[in-house]
């Protein structure tokens, strides 16, 4: 999720460059990114083709992939989206069934579009007015009036929730021992693997390796089946890439094998790290 | 600023001695006062037979162009420093709390939006709101928890307050910057198809025909709740 | 008030133009100021060659009998509401004052797991109730006593009143946010939460089945509660 935390943040001056930058920090997400690459065009949105922006954001990701930017996952959806839409349009449409036609689609994200531009001017508009501490004061010295009829004590809703809030939070994290993250490291992974490797001159199956190392380490294997998954699996891509091992998979979801590369070319075609 | 401004209008010595009178009472009451006063609450303390529009429009005549002016905001009345002196004024200030654009445009999908949920507000965004958003927006006083939308989930609808108006220099969430552009562009027609229309803003405290007083359907937020 | 009063003096053009912007700038600087300010400090806001004595004679003069006085203080000059005016400020009554962290807290229990017994907010709380903060509620009268829990030492239950309602701007006691909504608007942070349990407030003035009337056997607070 790399592009959740720089949401907040303010995105870098867009000023009409024509390079496309690969800077997914920039945008507020795949929305945000689509009326950039529209305003792009240079057209009124009203008159935007949307197969060419479906195109652009394609490619656009395309490239952040290439580049092994990491996406956020609502970006990829939305690219699997406006693939389906592209196909959609560039087909003879089938006759009127119960979906929705690929024009409507492509009419409701143009309007989704001019929204969001809409909003944005209204925002900028709205920041754009004085604004009271900044352009214009009050009194700075003021003082009760009878006319108010203020209550002796004053409290917001905001306090009484935030101290509600901070208050139960500080008590549960008193009561929780905060459990151990069980995450089996990079580092780990490779350092099991070295070892398997070492003896694995010819076809070993992966898993029941593991299994036994995680014993024999006392780890609990099944809680941390995920994690040593994921290490595994990367730290093998890496060995692979290295050319210190073989990786093979029959068949999707069925068991992994490694062994040593040798010298010689492997006898059997094998698939490199494009298991599941 | 004539001399005339602040005379009272002569209909006879003992009105006029009431709306000097009342003048000076309004006068001092919003120099006072550092929220906005409304004419009613002001109303309460001048003599009775005063109209309390006059005594405020006679003001405002007056105070206009001086350094201090008197000004209609949040369905109020404030005594605001003049803008073009706020350069001048900004340097002995504070400086004032830096929306981020994505605040910024959470408060104008509230303000022009209202009353919205979270998910009608990320719908709008296409991009899930940052912890700390509505946080920042709600802390600063210009936003609120209005009620729940009577819909599945029963989400709670968010809207803006007095505060809100007041901090950007509006008399009503009428006067909303860009209002007529954005009916006339159709998206605030209504509610014509519910997904893409922005409807008419509404600050009305009172919940409207979807919204509920979240009742007693309010279902537990969590399974020990 | 005579309209010579705001007239700059006649010396050039310029420096009437000066003058006048002198006096708008003073003006202004007085106003938004929390502090009176020197002559010394208002100098060096107005443009060069004015006289800041003349400035401030010459507003004095021109507040004279309105309803805010132009004043020489302690530390320099400050706007002040006319003194035959004073009954219509609040001031005698103490400005209000914010709630103590600790009583909005007890409020919030209160509120939320109401009703609720002194030694049931201590334990959510984890630390002991001061003396004074339970007052304080019951004195703004935003809790109230609703019963007595019918449990050895017979506690006193506090739960919120209509008043509490009125004081937060909630229609009904459920419109308090739930934990979804506490972690949505970024005041509880989702990783903490899988032990918390956030009630569904319910402020039902009807006694529970474990809750007797106040009663005749009264006691007070700090020895039951």
């Amino acid at each position: 999720m790399a592009a959740q935390l720089p949401f907040e943040e303010d995105g870098p001056e867009r000023d009409g460059e024509p390079a496309l930058r690969v800077d997914v920090d920039g945008y507020e997400g795949p929305l945000d990114l689509l009326l950039d690459l529209a305003r792009r065009q240079k057209v009124d949105l009203h008159r935007i083709s949307i197969l060419a922006l479906a195109e652009q954001y394609l490619v656009f990701v395309e490239q952040a992939r290439a580049l092994r930017l990491e996406l956020a996952a609502d970006y990829l959806v939305m690219a699997a989206w406006l693939a389906y839409l592209k196909s959609r349009l560039l087909l003879p449409e089938p006759p009127r069934g119960e979906e929705p036609s690929a024009a409507d689609l492509a009419t409701a994200l143009a309007l989704r579009l001019r929204r969001l531009e809409a909003i944005r001017a209204a925002a900028r508009r709205l920041a754009s007015r004085e604004r009271l501490g900044q352009d214009v004061f009050a009194r700075g010295a003021p003082e009760a009036v009878v006319a108010g009829a203020r209550p002796v004590w004053e409290a917001e809703l905001y306090d009484l929730l935030s101290a509600y809030a901070q208050q139960r939070m500080k008590r549960v994290q008193g009561h929780i021992s905060v459990g151990q993250r069980v995450v089996w490291s990079l580092v780990e992974a490779r350092e099991a693997l070295q070892r398997l490797v070492g003896e694995a001159g010819d076809w070993t199956q992966i898993d029941p390796y593991l299994a036994r190392y995680m014993a024999s380490h006392g780890l609990p294997a099944r809680e941390m089946a995920a994690t040593v998954r994921a290490s595994a699996l990367s730290a093998m891509l890496e060995m692979v890439k290295e050319g210190v091992l073989d990786l093979r998979q029959d068949d999707a979801f069925a068991p992994l094998y490694l062994r040593r590369r040798s010298a010689r070319p492997p006898a059997l075609p094998l698939s490199r790290g494009d298991g599941p | 600023m004539t001399d005339t401004a602040a005379q009272p209008p002569e209909d006879s010595d003992g009105g006029a001695d009431a709306f000097a009178q009342a003048l000076r009472v309004v006068e001092a009451l919003l120099f006072a006062s550092a929220q906005p006063l409304s004419a009613e609450e002001l109303a309460r303390s001048v003599p009775a037979g005063v109209a309390i529009e006059e005594v405020l429009a006679r003001l405002t005549t007056f105070y206009d162009g001086r350094g201090v002016n008197l000004r209609a905001v949040a369905g109020g009345y404030a005594f605001r420093t003049a803008s073009d002196l706020g350069n001048l004024l900004a340097a002995e200030a504070e400086p004032p709390r830096k929306l981020s654009r994505a605040a910024l445009e959470v408060l104008a999908i509230i303000a022009y939006h209202q009353p919205v949920t979270r998910a009608e507000i990320e719908e709008i965004r296409g991009v899930a709101t940052a912890k700390g958003t509505l946080d920042i927006l709600l802390e600063a006083g210009w936003v609120r928890l209005r009620g729940r939308r009577r819909s599945p989930g029963r989400p709670v609808t968010f809207g803006t307050t007095p505060g809100f108006l007041d901090h950007f220099g509006l008399d009503r969430i009428d006067d909303l910057p860009g209002l007529e552009e954005l009916k006339g562009s159709g998206f605030i027609e209504g509610r014509l198809t519910r997904d893409l229309a922005v409807p008419v803003p509404d600050d009305d405290p009172e919940l409207r025909a979807d919204e509920d007083p979240l009742g007693d359907l309010f279902t537990p937020l969590d399974e020990n709740g």
